[in-house]
């Protein structure tokens, strides 16, 4: 999971682009409009796609990205032992091979993990993409100069907790083998069926040893992909890509690769972006953007503007903004209180606080809405479009509130429309007509992401919010809801402090489930159950959409990111 | 327009003002004022501030124009009806038929660009002579008006040049066009005695010349004398007395006429009364060796370079010099307001640092050595409630004492500076000093901003105070003749060292030093006759 | 001249040192476990200590600041990793952020501050200068009133209004102006000031007014002063007077006010840059500040302090240049 | 000068019982730009403090929530014609929230006001105070505070307000602390101007005649500088105010001005900028109300300026036959 802030650029470019951002789904209509529009929808081979992006990519080190293919523009160029498949809605959140030849080969507890890759691999001098390479990448990702990845590796890999990465560490990774130059096992140290999710984070792409430079290595990274960087200005603000001619299309099922050139400009201001995708002049014409969505502002314009809309992708990624109760801060220790607060919601106040209908959709439960997580529909304690402040109120008195309450509400002041103080000042006038006096308490980003994530200074009563990293409902309960998981000393995200043996029991052993369709129906009934605690309440999944300019074909959203592909993308 | 061409007629006089009146608001500046100067003539507009004489000047020349005053009656200037002709004929009239020079020559030349390029601008304005014409004729009349080395200097900037240099070359802008009137609007006011002796020279050599008429406006009736054919003394926006020269400075006919220029103090009469006539008494103050220098490293220079004085109890030292001449820091140093860079001061016997309220001082200024948000009243106090002194009613008491001792009123306390005029102000400083119970008093050029009748009451005022209080008094002016009307003992500055130093009458009447030879030959004289023997003397006095 | 100079460096150096130490200070004391943001908030306890010992986060403060002194004085040198590399001095060390050395990260920015500030105080004297001359010389009329109007207009609405509101109209609806984006001047003078145009006229607004203001507050205080008044009484024409004496006296003011909003306008048009992607000092400064990036930070503020130092000794020479009465010291 | 000035000048000046204030007023009440955006600025000061009065006469309040009255499939855009302008909201909804704009705009008024006064009293009494010490202070003490005004004046405010801003706890009143922090960083040019006026005034006779009386030089400052030094002060701080009102909007744009869901002007534009083409008027009325407020003060500025306007009182002091002598 990954905490969608501008706490660092590093994470707003991997996880922010994938999750705040985002656009569009195969759900969505729209895209298949924007196909329809351009006339000749088939999709040809040539031109210029133009990138317009807020946020610089200022990590390209396959070491430092967070997200599954480092996000869309990396995943041009790094390719992985598996991938997600690049096709519209449900069907994008399967996971594929990429350079493997399939998705993995599990022991009988999924506790070792085999790939083979595919013949016939170059990156971009030419020269042949072998295990050991993917081994060297992994290794190079525990390095404490080039921090930042998933931190399920150090977690899973045998021995891996305090490996110091290839430069302090010269004997490497005893837990990854490799047997032959196409052949790499991963040991585990305990049952992971999910291993072929993890593999296609950017960690997983080969590095040749010999052309590693360390922390200048992203200036330059080398391709395996079917573009090349030949243009990185300002640490990531300007880069132009271009076709690696020794990639081939044989060996890659999932990369489309329709333009020539790739052009991505970054630091714009988001309204900017907006503005020129739907003026659609020039290179605009051909322009998308991986980090930009469409505001509630611009989406009451484009939605008046028939052009305009058949150019919207809209998409959903696995995210749920939700406000958590620490149970050991008083009064939330009593359920009573935390059920009456749930009753309360006002959830089409703060869907409109957070764009409105078109850009949130209000939840009941903790896992997204979508197949892949499992999603089991549950509305423990019902609160109907407006809240029910009767109930809470009802349930206030049991609690031996009968007075009324006065609260705490802790959220960041960072300026986002999904996250904004907006929603918390739309809670407190929810609660206000339950009795329930709020005060707020808005925090500078920073300070917020500290106070919430350490044991010692959590808040009874905050807003936060949960993306996933791979769509399944593993890594969207298990960092949330495992007890094991509580971190005394450092970052913490089982905010709820929840350590309740049946709990962790199911997690363990839906781990060791290799199925993964029956995995996410174990996922969805655990998400339930542990629903009935009342530890958050789930207030809204947002939906992400975003303008293509005019020239754009061949949009494909997938669940798994909820935005536009930019592999699939044409302008031709 | 037709009343411009009329105008243009030959036989007319080079400047025909008739009935003319000038109000500004509710305030009539000049009343009913009639007078005519024929070409070639000079003629001096002679008073004290609020008479009205300088805005006869700017009348002249419609310079009241847009500027919300209203002009009426009949102003003729060299054939141009000033209240009506059309902008532009005003404008060929300006510098043209008629140039102006000012008081103040520092602040009336743009200190950002050359003196020749500002008399080619104007030149060029009446002219449209070429840029380098132009700037031929700015060093023409340049050199014409005594500037050494006209070419190089032309390319200075005015803070360049010396008071004097720069009222010549104002001079030499008017001479530009060669207009046919001068009007010189306080000329040397600003200037020391000797560099305005040598503007007078110069304006009368010119006049010789060129045969233009001049137009001088002045407060010092010496200047007049020595300048014009005929006087027009004015009073309140309306003329007193007018007529030649030598009649109206010889046998005045007003009662006016006569009383201003009985209050002129006149440098070759002595002193009428004597301090307090004891012998030299006790010592109040000594100084030895004093030294003050200013600025830092190469800039650095002595405004007082080894200067040492005695004053005694109830006697009177009097200060003489020119501008530059250290008398206003030695002033300082000897109150304590300045600490000198080597040398002391001994007050009653012992070394002093700092200030002390015994040793108080009256300052140049009127304006801006009282406190504008402050009463009078108050500023008299200060020094009162500075030695502690608590009971409001006493101090009252003796505020209202000292107000009525220096001439004022008891009922003043309450009011504001501004509320006075100029001599009334510095009696309140006389009076803030005294409150003090001061033995010594400094007075740094205590008069020179007040007008002649003014000047002459407040002299006598100090003179009488000195005598009762038995105080001693050093007087540091500019003025020769009215530090000889106040002095027991005199003592002439020039750079910062005292040149010659005696009783008052044995300096004035039989100066050793020719410093002071020079800048007693200077002072202007009343009696136009003197004032042509003084010409002469001077051509052969120079000292650089 | 040069002992003028040798006190304006000496000075200039005091008062950067002294910045720094204020920015060391503010920043030690700032919440956010910087760490913790730059390892990412995933990482681990084990991995956040390693980051920061990689940092040297943990040392006191007065020894991280030694060590930017160091670094500034001797340079310093640096692991990649797999080689070590030195960053010679004057070294304000590495980001914590990109690991990229804080020296190029500036050399990288300026230009585009720089180009956006120089351009746009060309706008802004042509527009306040000539507006301040315009409403002396009009004084009390309409045409005073309308410009004083349309000056403080620009003064009141925040830049982050009238810029978007420029390019919506100007860009997106009447597409006269292509979107701008940062082109270097060196790669193609004619696109860099098309380009910059609107940022150059959206920042030149914001500042005009007050050069107008004070344009015409000195202009009328220059037309009072005597020598305006030798100048009227030799027939010299208005214009002349307006555009010759009055205006070379009023400039002293608007040279003095230039160098101070040049200078902090070099880190200041942080919500210009923002609102026209233009990858300047103010826009990284900002971002630096909020992920607790000090050396980036430190550096910055450095190299603002630096325009702000030096665009006051120009303005003090220049000063000098156009009144030779004054003597620098 | 001529005696036309002094003629000019003289008779309102010699008008017996004139105070300095009365001289202000009078001066003051003859520019008529100044007058009319004296009575603007005390009309806004008056809707600032009447917000609660004027919203209860409206009927609402400025933080409550009406979903109904947007249209959340389009934005949340407001639902009706002219941004939902009706009865019972005057000038329409907030889109999104829906809260009412009238309510918003007047208690925004209070914060915007508010803060940009607070600072400005914080940017004055830092500035006289250093500025004042560092014109009578010894050498020494003067190029410590003149370096250290040097610094502040280098250092970019906005970063400086960012950092410091995260620095104190949320708990801090946020209005009262973005007023602090703005005084506390831009106090550079008043300082230096208080520094200059000290200086000049310290050489005038009268500061030299308090001294000469005996008293000591907190006195002296107290008595005879600060009365000296309140023109050019006013005059500034009268041109501040504006300048700090925008300076909340900046910091509201960065995000960390004062914080939701208190309204400032600022925090409205700041929301409203992106909404430009979809709901003009949520842009316009706090555009429009920054620009007449920064106009009126600015306007009410320049009339203070002239009313004090130091060289129209020194024009009244310049007669003729005075001599002027250079003083060492």
């Amino acid at each position: 999971m990954r905490q969608p802030s501008v706490i660092a650029r590093r994470l707003a470019v991997a996880s922010v682009s994938l999750v705040v951002a985002a656009g569009a789904v195969a759900c969505g209509p729209e895209d298949n409009d924007a196909k329809g529009a351009g006339g000749d929808s088939t999709p040809h081979k040539g031109g210029t796609l133009t990138v317009l992006n807020r946020n610089p990519q200022q990590d390209f080190d396959p070491a430092r990205l967070y997200t599954s293919g480092g996000g869309n523009v990396p995943s041009l160029v790094f390719r992985t032992l598996t991938t997600r498949n690049r096709e519209n809605g449900e069907a994008g959140a399967e996971v594929v091979p990429d350079l493997a030849t399939d998705t993995g080969r599990p022991n009988k507890d999924a506790t070792v993990w085999t790939y083979t890759l595919k013949e016939g691999l170059k990156y971009e001098d030419g020269t042949k993409i072998t295990s050991a390479d993917i081994k060297y990448g992994i290794e190079r990702s525990f390095a404490p100069e080039l921090s930042g990845g998933a931190p399920y590796l150090r977690d899973w890999l045998v021995g891996a907790a305090d490996y110091q990465g290839p430069y302090k560490d010269k004997k490497g990774l005893a837990a990854i083998e490799t047997p032959d130059e196409r052949t790499i096992v991963f040991r585990l140290n305990k049952p992971e069926g999910e291993f072929p999710y993890l593999a296609t984070q950017t960690q997983f792409t080969p590095v040749p040893k010999d052309k590693d430079t360390g922390t200048k290595y992203e200036e330059h990274p080398v391709s395996s992909g079917p573009y090349k960087v030949v243009k990185n200005e300002n640490d990531g603000e300007h880069l132009v890509l271009e076709r690696n001619t020794h990639w081939s299309a044989s060996t890659d099922a999932e990369r489309k690769a329709y333009p020539d050139r790739i052009d991505v400009r970054s630091g714009l201001d988001s309204s900017v972006i907006n503005q020129r995708l739907s003026s659609s002049q020039g290179a605009d014409a051909a322009a998308v953007t991986t980090d930009t969505n469409l505001g509630p502002a611009e989406l009451a314009k484009v939605t008046g503007d028939k052009e305009l809309a058949a150019r919207v992708g809209t998409g959903h990624f696995g995210y749920t903004n939700y406000i958590a109760f620490n149970p050991t801060v008083k009064p939330f220790d009593n359920a009573k209180v935390r059920q009456a607060i749930s009753y309360a919601i006002d959830r089409s106040s703060v869907v409109n606080a957070a764009g409105g209908s078109a850009l949130a959709e209000p939840a009941t439960t903790f896992l997204p809405d979508q197949k892949s997580f499992g999603h089991t529909p549950y509305d423990h304690f019902p609160a109907g479009k407006a809240g029910d402040p009767a109930k809470a109120k009802e349930l206030l008195k049991e609690a031996g509130h009968a007075d009324g309450l006065t609260v705490t509400l802790t959220h960041s002041n960072a300026k986002d429309f999904e996250t904004s103080p907006e929603i918390a000042t739309a809670i407190q006038d929810a609660l206000k007509k339950a009795g329930i006096t709020v005060k707020l308490q808005g925090l500078e980003e920073n300070d917020y992401s500290d106070k919430i994530h350490n044991v010692k200074t959590e808040p009874g009563f905050f807003l936060a919010h949960w993306g996933a990293d791979w769509p399944s409902g593993g890594p969207f309960l298990a960092p949330i809801f495992d007890g094991r998981q509580i971190v005394k000393d450092g970052a913490n995200f089982n905010t709820g402090l929840l350590n309740d043996k049946p709990v962790n029991a199911e997690i363990d052993a839906i781990n060791k489930l290799t199925d993964l369709d029956a995995a996410a129906a174990r996922w969805g009934a655990l998400d339930k159950k542990i629903g009935e605690q009342a530890l958050t309440v789930p207030l809204f999944h947002p939906v992400y959409k975003r303008l293509v300019g005019k020239d754009i074909k061949n949009v494909v959203i997938s669940d798994w990111t909820g935005v536009l592909d930019i592999s699939q993308a044409a302008v031709k | 327009m037709s009343d411009v061409t009329k105008a243009a007629a030959p036989a007319r006089d080079l400047v025909e003002v008739s009935d003319l009146t000038v109000d500004f608001g509710d305030l009539r500046a000049v009343d009913g004022l009639t007078f005519r100067l024929e070409r070639g003539a000079a003629l001096a507009l002679v008073g004290e501030s609020g008479s009205g004489k300088s805005t006869v000047a700017s009348a002249l020349l419609g310079l009241h124009r847009g500027t919300g005053a209203r002009v009426g009656g009949a102003i003729e200037v060299a054939g141009v009806d000033v209240r009506r002709a059309p902008e532009e004929a005003l404008r060929r009239l300006r510098g043209g038929k008629a140039a102006m020079v000012f008081q103040d020559p520092l602040s009336s030349l743009d200190p950002y660009y050359a003196i020749g390029d500002q008399i080619a601008e104007v030149y060029r304005v009446h002219t449209r002579a070429s840029r380098r014409a132009a700037r031929a004729r700015a060093v023409e009349v340049l050199d014409r008006v005594g500037i050494a080395d006209a070419v190089r200097r032309s390319r200075s900037r005015p803070h360049e040049f010396s008071g004097g240099m720069r009222q010549r070359a104002l001079i030499a802008m008017a001479l530009a066009c060669e207009p046919d009137l001068l009007i010189a609007d306080e000329p040397t006011t600003a200037l020391d005695v000797t560099v305005q002796a040598q503007i007078l020279d110069l304006l009368h050599t010119l006049r010789e010349e060129t045969g233009m008429g001049l137009l001088l406006v002045t407060h010092d009736v010496g200047v007049a004398a020595e300048s014009v054919d005929e006087v027009l003394v004015m009073r309140h926006g309306r003329a007193v007395e007018h007529g030649p020269v030598a009649d109206v400075l010889g046998a005045p006919e007003q009662p006016y006429t006569r009383e201003l220029l009985g209050a002129v103090p006149r440098v070759e009469v002595p002193r009428a009364v004597s301090g307090t006539g004891e012998a030299p008494s006790e010592v109040v103050l000594e100084a030895t060796g004093l030294r003050r220098e200013f600025g830092r490293g190469k800039r650095a220079f002595a405004a007082v370079d080894d200067v040492s004085l005695t004053i005694h109890r109830g006697e009177t030292l009097g200060i003489v010099g020119e501008s530059g001449s250290g008398k206003t820091t030695l002033g300082r140093m000897l109150v304590g307001l300045l600490e000198p860079t080597a040398g002391e001061v001994r007050y009653d016997g012992h070394a002093r640092v700092g200030v002390n309220p015994a040793v108080q001082m009256v300052f140049q200024d009127p304006v801006s050595s009282l406190n504008p948000r402050r009463s009078v009243g108050e500023s008299i106090a200060d020094p009162l409630r500075a030695r502690g002194e608590r009971d409001e009613e006493d101090i009252r008491e003796r505020v209202r004492e000292l107000l009525e001792r220096v001439g004022l009123v008891a009922a003043h306390y309450d009011r504001y500076p501004h509320e006075f005029s100029g001599g009334q102000r510095q009696r309140v400083g006389i009076a803030r000093a005294l409150a003090a119970d001061p033995r010594l008093i400094v007075c740094d050029e205590p008069v020179s901003a007040l007008d002649v009748t003014t000047q002459a009451q407040v002299v006598a005022m100090l003179g009488e105070l000195q005598r009762e209080l038995g105080l001693a008094l050093v007087f540091v002016a500019h003025d020769l003749a009215v530090i000889r009307q106040v002095s027991d003992r005199v003592a002439v500055m020039r750079r910062g060292r005292i040149v010659e130093e005696g009783p008052a009458d044995e300096v004035y009447d039989n100066p050793q030093d020719p410093y002071t030879k020079q800048l007693l030959a200077a002072v202007p004289a009343l009696d136009p006759r003197i004032a042509v023997q003084r010409r002469a003397a001077r051509r052969e006095l120079t000292v650089v | 001249m040069s002992g003028f100079l040798a006190r304006r460096i000496l000075g200039a150096v005091i008062t950067l040192l002294a910045i720094s130490v204020i920015v060391y200070v503010v920043f030690y004391v700032t919440p956010g476990n910087v760490a913790q943001i730059t390892c990412g908030p995933r990482c681990s306890p084990a991995q956040v200590q390693q980051v920061a010992e990689q940092l040297h986060l943990n040392d006191p403060l007065y020894a991280r600041y030694w060590d930017f002194l160091q670094g500034l004085v001797a340079g310093q040198d640096y692991s990649t990793g797999t080689s070590v590399q030195h960053c010679s001095a004057p070294c304000l060390g590495l980001s914590y952020q990109s690991d990229q050395q804080v020296t190029a990260l500036i050399l990288a920015k300026l230009p585009v501050s720089l180009s956006l500030v120089f351009g746009a105080m060309v706008l802004w004297l042509i527009l306040g200068v000539g507006t301040g001359v315009l409403s002396a010389w009009r004084r009390g009329r309409l045409t005073e009133r309308l410009l004083t109007g349309v000056t403080l207009a620009g003064v009141a609405t925040p830049v982050f209004v009238i810029g978007l509101v420029l390019m919506i109209v100007v860009c997106g609806q009447l597409q006269l102006l292509p979107f701008p984006q940062y082109v270097a001047f060196t790669d193609d003078p004619e696109q860099w000031a098309w380009n910059l145009l609107l940022p150059w006229l959206s920042l030149a607004l914001i500042e005009a007014a007050a050069f107008a203001r004070l344009t015409r507050a000195s202009m009328l205080e220059t037309l009072a002063e005597d020598h305006i008044r030798t100048f009227r009484a030799y027939g010299v024409g208005e214009r002349s007077i307006i555009g010759r004496h009055a205006l070379r006296g009023a400039l002293a003011p608007v040279i003095a006010l230039n160098a101070n909003n040049f200078g902090g306008a070099v880190g200041g048009a942080v919500l210009t840059e923002t609102l026209f992607g233009l990858p300047g000092i103010g826009q990284e400064l900002v971002h630096a500040v909020n992920v607790v990036d000090l050396p980036v930070v430190v550096g910055m503020v450095l190299v603002i302090g630096f325009f702000v130092v030096a665009a006051n000794a120009v303005a003090d020479v220049l000063y000098a240049v156009a009144d030779r009465r004054v003597v620098l010291a | 000068m001529t005696e036309a000035v002094l003629a000019v000048e003289a008779p309102g000046a010699s008008a017996p019982g004139a105070s300095g204030a009365r001289q202000f007023w009078r001066r003051l009440r003859t520019q008529r730009a100044a007058l009319v955006a004296a009575v603007v600025v005390a009309l806004l000061v008056l809707v600032a403090l009447a917000a609660p009065l004027l919203t209860a006469v409206e009927g609402q309040d400025p933080t409550t929530y009406h979903p109904s009255l947007v249209d959340s499939a389009r934005g949340g855009v407001p639902i009706g014609s002219f941004g939902g302008i009706s009865g019972d909201h005057w000038l329409g909804v907030e889109p999104q929230t829906g809260r009412d704009l009238f309510a918003r705009l007047v208690y925004g008024a209070r914060v915007s006001l508010g803060v940009a006064l607070a600072a400005t009293v914080v940017q004055v009494l830092i500035g006289v105070v250093v500025g004042v010490a560092a014109g009578l202070g010894s050498r020494l003490v003067d190029q410590l505070l003149s370096r250290f005004t040097d610094v502040i004046v280098a250092m970019p405010l906005m970063i400086m307000a960012l950092a410091l801003l995260a620095i104190v706890p949320s708990s801090f009143p946020r209005p009262v602390l973005v007023a602090l922090v703005i005084g506390l960083i831009a106090w550079g040019s008043i300082a230096k101007i208080v520094r200059a006026q000290t200086l000049t005034l310290k050489g005038l006779d009268y500061v030299a005649a308090a001294r000469l009386s005996g008293w000591g030089t907190w006195r002296i400052a107290r008595r005879e500088l600060l009365p000296g030094i309140a023109a050019p002060v006013i005059t500034y701080a009268a041109l501040l105010v504006p300048t700090n009102i925008t300076v909340e909007a900046a910091l509201s744009f960065l995000g960390v001005g004062v914080k939701p869901p208190t309204p400032s002007w600022g925090q409205m534009l700041t929301a409203a900028d992106v909404w430009y083409q979809a709901a003009p008027q949520y842009l316009l009325l706090p555009a429009g109300a920054l620009f007449v407020t920064v106009l009126a003060l600015t306007v009410l500025g320049d009339g203070v300026r002239t009313a004090l306007d130091p060289r129209a009182a020194s024009r009244l002091r310049v007669g003729t036959g005075r001599k002027r002598e250079a003083k060492a």
